[in-house]
């Protein structure tokens, strides 16, 4: 099957993790996914900014390790990501800030990405909250 | 269509009534993370989960259960991240109660 | 044929981004013509009642972006009438024309959509 | 030590019995944000509010009573920033239910 | 003489940085030899559960450093006891001896601190 | 009266615009604010990135204009801010990250600040939630 995973929780909370090691499920099962979307404060997945302390689990490490290593399509949406600080080159250019948080295999882009991949997916598997 | 509910939060803070309300009778329910406290003997959340119809299946998300030194009951199945994708394919959609 | 979208939109206009962030997949997915469904419940009821001065507390006005879910072609409104009840709302008038559903009609509406989100 | 407690949560989604549990007779009360929909008349959190010892001040902030058009009943005082302020001296401490 | 600080913590240890950053404030009053209370209300009472294993979910242990307060000087632990009702865990053992209170010692302990901090 | 004033929301929540209203108040009322604290997802409100639509309250630009004018010691917890990918210069060297979003008169600072802070105001007054 497959699947559209989206994200709604920041690193902090246990649905990041959560979401994360069902990805890995995902795959691991003989199933596809056909794009990660990060949404709300989940957008901070993909901040190459955070630091996280050496003896706990760093999830934005563990995301773009995974989207890497499996070339998976993944994308932030870009309203989201500018209200909460989390820019990639273009969009820092563009409003004169000078903090890169995001880079690829990340892409920012609209919530039509959303909706294109959950069409196109059987399942819609949606984390947030705790 | 079928949904799979997908439960998170605490059932003391946020309260379970409005996320059963929408829950159809061929309908799943796994729990995991905060929400696996409502498995807690005794509290008035897991006397809502026994009152649900009997053709709901509830489930739990093992390693939430563990960390958390809980137990499931007889009716709740245990699955680990593969028992969750497998069910994510049984049922026709997923819905995540943030 | 497209999948038919719920969304579910649980939060008060005045906590934060949750009823926009709610709104705007709405709207996307009515740019895009999906069929989509939107569903108040819990304090997203709130985001129905007229006569609010987003003003007051210096924010732009949901009320606008609501009223323009029509325009994207998003029609099917409905509103949990036992969460208007808890909170002394049931019987108000309501800025847009949501379709109040009880318990069971709830279960109805889930299983006739392909796809839920819950904000 | 008297308390103003704040609080800002809706009442429905975070509710009010733990909040108000630890309220002493001569500490006051001031609803903000989400919490003032404490006051819409006909819910249970007002017969919460109004089931209060007497001598608990309860306020409300003028500005999120206006953007949500809600009116305060004859207990609850309507205050501005400066009276916020005014308030927090008043009172020995403050604190805020998050 | 040093202001009393109470920390209400009422965030289970399990939903994200709640406990843990209230659990700091009092570890670094503590560590400044400040007067430190610490109330568990609501969800943080499953902070007090034994016998948790946080590995399993890939968490740190929270509790090692819940085991840290007493030698931080902080002993004055308390817990709400209808929290712990409500969770149906009352009478249960708790990993840190945590004074129980019912309502009205709950508002006699606001009154005893000159400083309240709710996490 | 003294006033220590400490927020734990980022600027999307409306106890944000809540607390600095009040520190506006606090000082238009004669009173003095011995420092502001931030703390948790208020780190985020000394952020430099964050990007706010252009008819909407830019909350970050409001309190850095705050704190400028009334010239106010105002930190920001380090634990806290590194978590959240909310770093100064010198904490993007020290964790080899190029994105910088903290500037003075933002201080990034340890916990024991905000005790000091309690201990020597004649109030404490804490934001958060929504």
């Amino acid at each position: 099957m497959k699947f559209a995973i989206a994200l709604f929780a920041p690193p902090h909370a246990p649905s990041s993790r959560r979401a994360l090691r069902f990805a890995e499920a995902v795959l691991a099962g003989g199933h596809e996914i056909n794009r990660l979307f990060f949404y709300q404060d989940g957008v901070h997945n993909a901040s190459g900014s955070i630091v996280t302390p050496q003896d706990e689990l760093d999830l934005p490490a563990q995301w773009r390790a995974f989207v890497e290593r499996h070339k998976l399509d993944a994308v932030v949406c870009i309203a989201a990501a500018l209200r909460r600080g989390v820019l990639d080159a273009q969009e820092a250019q563009r409003y004169g800030r000078t903090a890169i948080a995001v880079t690829p295999p990340w892409e920012l882009s609209g919530l039509g990405q959303l909706h294109e991949a959950a069409q196109q997916a059987d399942r819609l598997v949606c984390f947030g909250g705790v | 269509m079928t949904t799979l509910h997908l439960l998170s939060q605490s059932p003391f803070t946020s309260p379970l009534d409005s996320t059963l309300r929408p829950l159809g009778v061929r309908d799943g329910l796994l729990l995991c993370g905060d929400a696996c406290h409502a498995l807690q003997p005794g509290s008035a959340p897991l006397e809502m989960l026994e009152h649900l119809p009997a053709s709901v299946a509830v489930h739990a998300l093992e390693e939430d259960l563990q960390a958390r030194n809980l137990a499931a009951p007889e009716r709740v199945q245990v699955v680990d991240y593969p028992g969750f994708v497998e069910l994510c394919t049984r049922y026709d959609k997923v819905n995540g109660w943030l | 044929m497209a999948k038919a979208m719920l969304i579910v939109s649980r939060h008060s206009p005045w906590s934060g981004l949750g009823a926009r962030e709610a709104l705007d997949i709405a709207l996307a997915g009515g740019a895009f013509e999906l069929p989509i469904g939107m569903l108040f419940l819990d304090d997203g009821v709130f985001q129905l009642l007229p006569g609010q001065q987003p003003a007051a507390v210096e924010q732009k006005d949901l009320a606008a972006n609501l009223q323009a879910l029509p325009l994207f072609g998003v029609d099917d409104l409905y509103v949990c009438r036992q969460s208007l009840r808890l909170r002394g709302l049931d019987g108000q008038p309501l800025a847009l024309p949501a379709t109040p559903l009880e318990g069971p009609e709830l279960a109805d509406l889930f299983d006739r959509y392909d796809l839920v989100i819950t904000l």
